[in-house]
């Protein structure tokens, strides 16, 4: 099981390991900088932090010594912008958006066989590809020059924005990314044609002849099966929803108690059936559910849920668990999740139990463990 | 007549079930529905008159385009949606 | 002593009571509501409470039986922008700036012998007037009109915004305005006339010919003594300023330990000389010194002060205390102070123990006795 | 030769001490100054080469009025500051 866990927050990297006494924070990294987003790569044990600088931009750092130093690499940068173009995309209130680089939304590794490519999910709206760990960065220019690219709207954010990009680990061509909002986006041949027109997802905040247009849809965030890739489960922005078949159709999970919203998900490496999600009231109001913090967890591929609350704060909690702070080891046991307002648990018993590891940390945008 | 309906977020703060009215512009539609329910405007409308900038409106299929004017076309029987935007959270 | 507090949130207004048994959450008022201000008016007993909904804009509710129920109110509006003056007043970057309500960041009560008048700081920029209790507001003109309002900038926010509005119990004419960024603005007559040319203020954040110049100060938040109401204290964004003639002259307090960033200050009520703060590391890092929460106090007007830290969270704890989420009640004994990650502390005397309230409500705002 | 002075604050990322070049607008001096601390620039333009959002540049007294194109003129003994905004953080 995995001894350490990497906490991203607003103000700084947490290193927390595991040791005789139990978990402690081992070492700030980057202490008072704001990281949006960090990397474990099992593959050769580098690790990739996303920092965002309010003032100076988005810079990323590298570590091959497991964090003892680091050294700025290059960060994605999107190609010059053609002139007039900022009258072609705009968001929803009119307002231009600038081919820059905003937010590193997400930061995947490559497949088994292709050392060294990342992909990287950012806003405004672009996917980066490296092929030499973060040296250089390409925008996938098939996805860039869809038409269809244009017409994207932001979800959470003012400006849309790629949070999830799942690598089939069987067939690292065939890579799944999660847009808002641009639903689901697949590509079967390492990025050169995508297809957007699953089947399935219902958006409930356009008008009812939109509401299964894939892309309008606002997926929160993307959690493909390790050991089946094509089932897929997502937490939408008003639903849960589940493929069996790569993401050409969707299943609706409808019912699910306390709520049916949320941001994160997390599926078990080896049981793809075996899902935990972390619930908030619905969308305009996103706090816990009765001031209650609790992550569920479905074993039989969503038809039931159970709610685990053990260790967890019971009474006035409105911590909130944003997309990429919830986390799942390898074996499947182990989990750990963060929130808005600083606080981090980890279960050892897939999260039947929980333990406060930190409860005045930053808000916090990832955790990982590796 | 067109339909204006609105999105159920808005009815926790006011009262707001699907309203007719008559119109040659979005502008007009909505001044009338705000005449007979007057609080309602400044949840939907800023200021200086303009959309709100995390709400859209849909007519039909469509989704507004003068903001800031509402000057928009509506059909004979059109269905008018206000809703709020992903974003703005 | 004050018995009762009130939080201001980004998901709703807590109400906290002491009983038998200590301090405790009573109710939760708006409940999931963005509320960015609240006054307890000590005058009449009403409460008003400004909600910032994200999507459908700000509103203004009151209540006159102490929270039981809560009417909508008019908010404060802008006057129609006049044709092209968008292009006159723009964020130092470009953006044209709306005469539009996007934040109550200030509400005040004004002098015993104005039943019923109420001050409103906002952004971008207005301050507002109501004479009827909030059934009607106007936008004082003298100051909206000033050449000097169109190079007003952003401080924190990207708009400029009125944080502090204080009111001489002496003489309720006399309103004292803090301004991010554009200083300190006094008025002796009502609001008729403004002056912006106190001495003595430094930014360091301009060229240091423009160091001095009151126009581009950023003070975070300013408090007046009432029973020496020619003493005002200020947390500035690169320093700790005090004046003892009605803010014509500025003492800049240097070396204070740990740190003199900070947002929030408070005045004890019958004491120009002591005074309390929540530091943490300058501007860019925004955390507190060394990861440890403290209080500073003077009791000398700034001449020496002292580090209180019994009671708070001593060990990677990242609260950051904004402008309006600490306050001293009545007798200058008790005091309260909120988080950014959602923790509350208090102390009944004068701030040498702290009692945790709360460590897992939502983003503070405002904290009040009343 | 313009003098270019950069905040403390983009110190803790990039080395970058006062620095002395020529040019006739704000970009040319900044290009310059670049060519010798090429990290720099990303720090201070973004992905277009315009100011960045939230930093401000003053010519002696004057903020920066080409935030795109930085084609501000800059006098032979100009005194350039790269500072931070106050918002942003």
């Amino acid at each position: 099981m995995s001894k350490k866990i990497w906490a991203a927050t607003r103000k700084g990297v947490f290193e927390i390991v595991r040791g005789k006494g139990g978990w402690a924070i081992r070492k700030v990294h980057f202490p008072a900088q704001n990281c949006s987003m960090l990397l474990p790569d099992r593959r050769d044990g580098a690790l990739y932090a996303a920092l965002g600088h309010g003032h100076f931009g988005v810079k990323l750092h590298r570590s091959d010594n497991g964090g003892k130093s680091w050294t700025e690499i290059t960060s994605p940068a999107y190609p010059k912008q053609p002139e007039g173009e900022d009258a072609e995309w705009k968001t929803y209130f009119g307002t231009a958006i600038r081919w820059n680089l905003e937010l590193v939304w997400e930061l995947a590794a490559g497949g088994a066989d292709e050392p060294g490519v990342l992909w990287c999910g950012t806003l405004p709206g672009g996917l980066f590809r490296s092929k030499d760990r973060g040296k250089t960065w390409e925008l996938n220019m098939p996805m860039w020059n869809s038409p269809r690219r244009k017409k994207w709207m932001g979800g959470g954010m003012d400006l849309p924005g790629i949070h999830s990009v799942c690598v089939n680990p069987n067939d690292s061509k065939h890579v799944t990314v999660g847009i808002s909002c641009a639903g689901v986006w697949i590509t079967k041949d390492g990025g050169k044609s995508w297809d957007n027109d699953g089947k399935g997802m219902r958006g409930d905040y356009v008008p009812p002849e939109q509401a299964y247009l894939m892309q309008g849809q606002d997926p929160h965030r993307i959690a493909q099966c390790p050991a089946d890739p094509n089932v897929l489960w997502v937490q939408h922005h008003n639903g849960i929803f589940r493929s069996t078949d790569g993401g050409a159709n969707w299943t609706e999970l409808k019912g699910v108690k306390p709520s049916v919203f949320g941001f994160a998900v997390v599926v078990h490496p080896k049981d793809p059936k075996t899902a935990w999600f972390v619930p908030a009231e619905k969308d305009e109001r996103r706090v816990p559910v009765k001031g209650q913090v609790v992550v569920t967890r479905t074993r039989d591929g969503g038809k039931t849920f159970k709610t685990l609350r053990k260790g967890l704060p019971q009474k006035h909690a409105y911590d909130i668990c944003f997309r990429h702070c919830l986390d799942v080891d390898e074996t499947g046991d182990r989990l750990v999740f963060g929130s808005t307002t600083g606080s981090l648990w980890v279960s050892e018993n897939q999260g039947d139990r929980w333990k406060t590891l930190a409860e005045h940390l930053p808000p916090i945008y990832c955790v990982r463990f590796g | 007549m067109a339909r204006v309906t609105f999105t159920d977020n808005l009815q926790q703060h006011v009262d707001c079930p699907p309203a007719d009215a008559h119109g040659a512009t979005v502008r007009e539609v909505l001044e009338r529905v705000f005449a007979g329910n007057p609080r309602l405007r400044g949840y939907i409308l800023d200021d200086q008159g303009a959309l709100r900038k995390h709400m859209n409106i849909y007519v039909d299929d469509d989704l507004l385009r003068d903001r800031s004017g509402l000057s928009d076309p509506v059909g004979p029987d059109a269905k008018i949606y206000v809703m709020q935007a992903l974003s703005g959270g």
